[in-house]
Parts: structure tokens; sequence; C-alpha cells
């Protein structure tokens, strides 16, 4: 039976990476915009199925709601903005790029030889690092996936960039976008004569569901594939679901512009504060094992949570949660700012 | 027992995806937008039917059962729904649906050039059903 | 075995990183360059999953050897070559990586808003999007500037 | 076996679904095989879960058929109202 799932992974390896090439050549010959972004879903949805066979769950997560769902709306919302035609193709333009297209895929190619052979265990990119963390994560960390461990404890620091990274960009688009007399649309009427009641039955039943399946991720993400930024990216659709249906107008009444950028501020400030927290009680930033007093620390019966051996692991529980709960408010609240961005702003007169 | 739960709920995940490569094929071979909507939304929610019903056979009374449940639930909520939003957008747009052989399907392309195509109102048969 | 079929993945890789260099290169319009960042953004995703992927592996969230899907994932492997590389019995791949790109992905995703906002703007304050039509709208004013001060 | 079986149908509907996304004729029918390969890739997550021995990755099979919809209206707000913003039906009455 394994021996099978063995040759499957290896042939729909190849079968998936030679379908993401045709799809990137057809992205690159499109004349449409409005169709170079439709096979741009279609890509990453190819590209998330493949991250699974290449046993990657949390990045097949992320790929999925991202690639296909919120980098698309915000693209449309773009080119709704821009107006843009159809994108003009001139035969002189395509000489140059190519010949360096070749160049540089030939150098990559050859240095690509030098590689170690794909799947190899014992390459030095497996064999070191990563090894280390499979190892010690049940002793340290205590939580079943080592991929929220890393990202939540070992690389916090960098997560806490990442994060702050995420929120600037939403500033960014805040700043340019979301202010000024074009940033507040006049509500638009309803078009006459449309009742699409099946799109707003199915989006009314949809929108709780999506949310309540965000903090499923978000809650299960230390046992199983999950964790605050895919639960982020996913809790940010259920808004983005009910403006497309009801509204925007009708969802910055239910969750205004200001709401969502102060949750964004919090979000940071929850992650940043869990760090201090850690050095107020002697441990450095964002060092969970000090996220408790020592006085707090002695009255935790051991083995409450996780390893009866490793009583410090409650700490690690309690701050992958806190910061967690901190990625998925910055990431959700900086994804709608963008999506309001983006929908709210007025196309200008021609 | 168990073997014999494997075997069939096996063969029901072939015979779905035997009805989806029908569908594919539809979706190939069919004239216009709107028998190729017919065609692939059909075979997909049966399709998913069909294959969700053949693992849930295969994992017996878990947790994951219930999953499938609920991607089966949301498989049979959104296709239909996303199929009628599609035909209802290509209507509106002007495509014409094609009967007979020799009929010329004038809005085809209307939905080719980019956001650039001026939207063509037209009077569909929605205004009749407005309250 | 050529180094054709042990590298495929890098090969295609390269590929499809050239595709979005040719996309980024060969046109001007400034929302297609956008997009030609995004595919050569999601190779470099592809190239460190694929580095990270070990052969017979499984996704890095602990299950126990002796649990029905522990034995089903060693079954078909060395027991060997699962006592040298597998940690309790299990093969993992490298959980590093996925999670590099995983918040890279999200970050990336900000950034090409923030991108496409800048195009945004660029669109209401030059009246087009194609970068020639902004350098030539760029001189005429310059040249108006300097004519009459 | 079987499930390999599946597999290696579903890639082929896939296929199928990607050649009529690229030829076109129009956006009508790229999006409607958008539409429909997002759920191929609904059931091909889940069969390759059971295959490969770990069945919690259904968690993102239910992920993909959530954002397919989500998208779908996306793009037919786009066709038909050229905007995202613009409600869908009559004016709010009970909210």
């Amino acid at each position: 039976m394994s021996e099978i799932a063995l040759q499957v992974n290896f042939a729909l390896n190849i079968a998936l990476l030679l379908m993401l090439i045709a799809v990137g050549v057809a992205i690159a010959r499109m004349r449409s915009l409005l169709a170079a972004i439709l096979l741009m879903g279609v890509y990453s949805l190819v590209s998330a199925v493949w991250l699974i066979v290449m046993d990657a769950a949390d990045v097949a997560f992320t790929e999925a709601v991202v690639g296909a769902g919120i980098s698309t709306i915000v693209l449309l919302g773009a080119i709704l903005l821009v107006r843009a035609g159809p994108v003009r193709h001139n035969w002189r333009m395509t000489i140059a790029p190519a010949v360096l297209v070749l160049g540089v895929g030939g150098l990559l190619v050859y240095a690509m030889t030098g590689l170690p052979e794909f799947g190899d265990p014992a390459s030095p990119a497996n064999a070191y690092v990563g090894r280390n963390y499979l190892i010690q994560t049940p002793d340290e960390i205590g939580v079943p996936n080592v991929v929220t461990a890393v990202l939540a404890s070992y690389r916090g620091f960098d997560t806490l960039g990442e994060t702050v990274v995420v929120f600037a960009a939403g500033i960014g688009v805040a700043l340019m976008l979301g202010f000024g007399p074009r940033s507040s649309l006049p509500p638009l009427p309803a078009a006459m004569g449309d009742h699409h009641v099946v799109l707003r039955v199915t989006a009314r039943l949809l929108i709780p569901l999506i949310a309540l399946f965000a903090f499923y991720v978000q809650f299960h993400g230390d046992l199983g594939a999950g964790g605050g930024f895919q639960a982020g990216v996913i809790l940010a659709v259920a808004p983005i679901l009910h403006a497309l249906v009801f509204g925007l107008h009708e969802t910055i009444a239910a969750l205004p512009v200001r709401a969502v950028r102060s949750i964004a501020t919090l979000g940071v400030l929850l992650f940043a504060g869990v760090g201090v927290i850690c050095m107020i009680n002697g441990g450095g930033f964002l060092d969970y094992d000090h996220l408790f007093p020592p006085g707090v620390e002695a009255i935790i019966p051991p083995g409450l949570l996780g390893d009866p051996d490793h009583a410090h692991q409650w700490g690690q529980h309690f701050g992958i949660f806190f910061i967690e709960l901190g990625v998925l408010l910055t990431v959700a609240a900086t994804m709608v700012t963008i999506f309001y961005g983006f929908a709210g702003r007025a196309v200008e007169e021609p | 027992m168990v073997d014999a739960l494997h075997l069939i709920g096996g063969g029901l995940v072939v015979a779905g995806t035997l009805l989806t490569l029908l569908g594919g094929v539809g979706v190939l071979r069919f004239p216009d937008v709107y028998t190729r909507i017919h065609a692939a939304s059909l075979t997909d929610t049966g399709g998913a039917t069909l294959v969700l019903l053949g693992l849930a056979l295969i994992s017996g009374l878990t947790l994951e059962t219930l999953k499938l449940g609920f991607v089966w639930m949301f498989v049979m909520l959104t296709t239909p729904a996303a199929a009628n939003a599609l035909a209802n957008a290509a209507f509106s747009a002007g495509h014409t649906p094609r009967i007979g052989a020799f009929q010329i399907t004038k809005g085809v392309a209307a939905g080719e050039a980019g956001p650039d195509t001026p939207r063509r109102e037209t009077s569909d048969g929605n205004k009749s059903a407005a309250p | 075995m050529s180094v054709a079929a042990t590298h495929f993945n890098y090969l295609a890789v390269v590929v499809l990183m050239m595709i979005g260099l040719y996309v980024l290169f060969s046109t001007r319009n400034l929302i297609k360059q956008m997009i030609g960042l995004g595919l050569f953004q999601t190779s470099t995703a592809l190239f460190y999953i694929s580095l990270g992927k070990v052969s017979g592996g499984t996704a890095a969230i602990k299950i126990y050897a002796d649990s029905v899907e522990g034995r089903m994932l060693a079954a078909p492997l060395d027991p060997d070559f699962v006592q040298q590389f597998g940690v309790g019995g299990v093969v993992y791949s490298n959980p590093l990586p996925h999670v590099l790109i995983l918040t890279a992905i999200v970050v990336g995703v900000a950034t090409l808003s923030v991108g496409l906002s800048i195009a945004v703007r660029i669109r209401e304050a030059y009246g087009t999007v194609e970068a020639d039509e902004i350098e030539a709208v760029t001189r005429v004013d310059a040249a108006r500037v300097g004519r009459d001060p | 076996m079987l499930l390999a079986a599946g597999i290696a149908g579903l890639v082929v509907a896939m296929t199928m679904m990607i050649w009529r996304a690229i030829v076109g004729p129009s956006q009508y029918d790229r999006m409607l095989a958008a539409n429909s390969f997002g759920t191929k890739i609904v059931l091909l997550i889940a069969v390759i879960g059971y295959l490969s021995g770990r069945p919690a990755f259904l968690d993102i099979a239910i992920v993909y058929a959530l954002i397919n919809f989500v998208t779908t209206i996306a793009f037919m707000k786009f066709f038909r109202y050229r905007t995202l913003s613009r409600s869908l039906g009559p004016e709010a009455r009970n909210g």
C-alpha cells in the first residue's frame, strides 16, 4: 500500500511541476490582465497541492488562502482602479529579455548541478539545523507541530519582524489609498432588477462558518497544521466575502476602518508585550520559559500541561498561544485594511 | 469486512473520478459557456459526492469522516452557487445561448477584450422576477 | 540516474524563475510586472521547499512510530534508513524551510498590495500605468518647467 | 491501488481544466475552468491525504472549498458591476 504512496508522490511531484510551468508560460503570453490574474489563481492552487505533496501542510494552508483568495482579490481591485486595458506587446521589447533570461537561466542550471540530490536526507540543509529542531522540540517546547514550535518559539524574534513588516505594509496601503477625498466611496445603489438570492443566502451561511474555521485553525495550530498566519488570512476572508455580497458600506458599518487599524496595532503590541514580560521576569526577549514569574512557576503542578518532566513547557504553551493570537489579529486586520483600501477607493472621472 | 469496505470505498473514489473526467470532456468539447457550466457543475458535485463517500467508507467512524462531511457540505453549497453567479454574469454580459447547429452567436467575444470593454446593459429576465 | 532526473525540481524552479524574470522585463505595464514578480517569488518558495524535502519523509507534525499511521509510513522504508535519519522511528521532512516560506508568503501578499497601491497612485497622477508613457509625461513636464520657470 | 487510480484520473481532469483556462475563448470560460479546477483540487487533496496516511490534511481541503467561492464571487462582481464594493441585491432591510 505504502510503496504505491511513494510512487504516487514522485509522479505527482513531476506532474504538478509540469502543470506549473505550463500555467506560467500561459501567464507570460497572456495579453489580457484579467486572464493573467485568473491564471495566477490557478497557479497558486497547483503550487499549494504541490506543497502538500512536499509535506509542507502549513505552507499549503497559507498559499491556498493568500494566493488563490486574497492576492487575486487585491489584484482585481487594483486593475479596477487603474482601468488597465490589454497589455501591449512590442516585438522589439522581447528580444533583449529573452537573451538575458536564457543567459541567467543557463548560469542557474549550471549552478544547480552542484546542489545535493532532491530528497537527500544527509544534505547539509536537512542534516543539521532542521534535524535538531525535530529532535529537541518534544523536550523543549512540547507541541506536536514542529513548524509552529520553530515559528513561534525558536524563531520568535524573526516572526515578530515578519509581523511588523505585514503591519507596516498595511500602514503603507492605508496611507496611499485609505485617506483623502477619493477614499470614501459614496454608497452605490444596488443594481435594479438584480436579486442574487442564491449568493446572499449562501454567503449568509458561509461567513460565520469561515470565521469559526479560522479560529479552529488558530487554536488547533500546535496540534496539527495551522497557526496565526494561516488563521489570520482565513479570518480576513469573512469580512471580504461580506463586503463582496452585502456591499462595502454594510461591512464598514459593522467593522469600522478605525477599529480594524487599531486591531492591527493591538496584535503587534501583544506580540512585543509577551517578549517584554519575559524580560521583566528575568529571561531574554521572547524567552517563554520565563513568561511566568518564578513564584508562579513554583506552584504550577508539574504535568498540568504536557510532559511532567518539563514543567517549563507551561510557559512555552502560553507564550505560543499569546503570540499566535497577536499574529492572528495583525494579519487579519492588515488584510482587511488592504481590502478596504482597494475596494473603497473611488475611480477618478475619465 | 474492513477489506470489503476499503474495496467498495476505492471503487466509489474511482467512480467519482470517472464522473469528473466525463465533466472534463464536456468542458473541453461543448460549444458554448452555458453548456460548459452545465457539464462542470453537475459532474463536480456528483463526483465530489462519490469520492468523499468512498473516502468516508475507507476511514470508518472517525473525526476524519466528520471533516469529509464538512468538505462535502461546502462543495455542495458553493459549487452550484458559483455556477449560478457565473451564468448570471455571462448572460448579463450579452452571451446568448447557442441553440441549434447554425445559429451564429453574437456576443461570444464580449468578455474577451479585458476591462476596457464597456459592459453591455441588457434587459435580462431578472427584471420580471424582481419583487 | 542522470542529473535531469535527480535535480528535476531545481530545473523546474529555474524555468519558473526565468518565466517570472521574462515577464518582469518584457512588459512596461506596472500591473503585469507585479504579476511577474509574484511568479518569481513563488519560484523561490518552491526552491526552499524542494531543498527541505526528505524522500520517504512526512509532514513535521509529530506522530508516534507505533501508531497506525506511523507503521504505515515506515513500512516501505529501509529500517536502517529510518534508524539513521528518523526521529523516534518516523522520518520527517525538514521543518525549517516551511517556517521561512510560511511567513514569506504572507509578507509577499502584503508587499504586493503596497506595490499595487503605488501603481494606483501613479495611475491617478499620470493617467497611465505604462512605464513608457509615464516617462514621456515626466519629460514633457520637465521641459515645460525648464522653459518657463 | 484504487486511490492511486483516482489520483491519476483527477490529474487528467485538472489538465483538461487548465487547457480550457488557457485557451478561453471568453473570460467566462476561463472563470468556469478555474472554479471547476478548484473543486478537483479539493478532491485531490482529500485522496492524497488518505493515500499518504495523513488524513489530517482534510483541513486544507475545507479551506479550498471556501476560498474558491469567494474568488468566484469577486470575479463575478468584476464582470457585472466593475466594482467590488456594491451590494448585491436590495438595500439592507434587516440590518
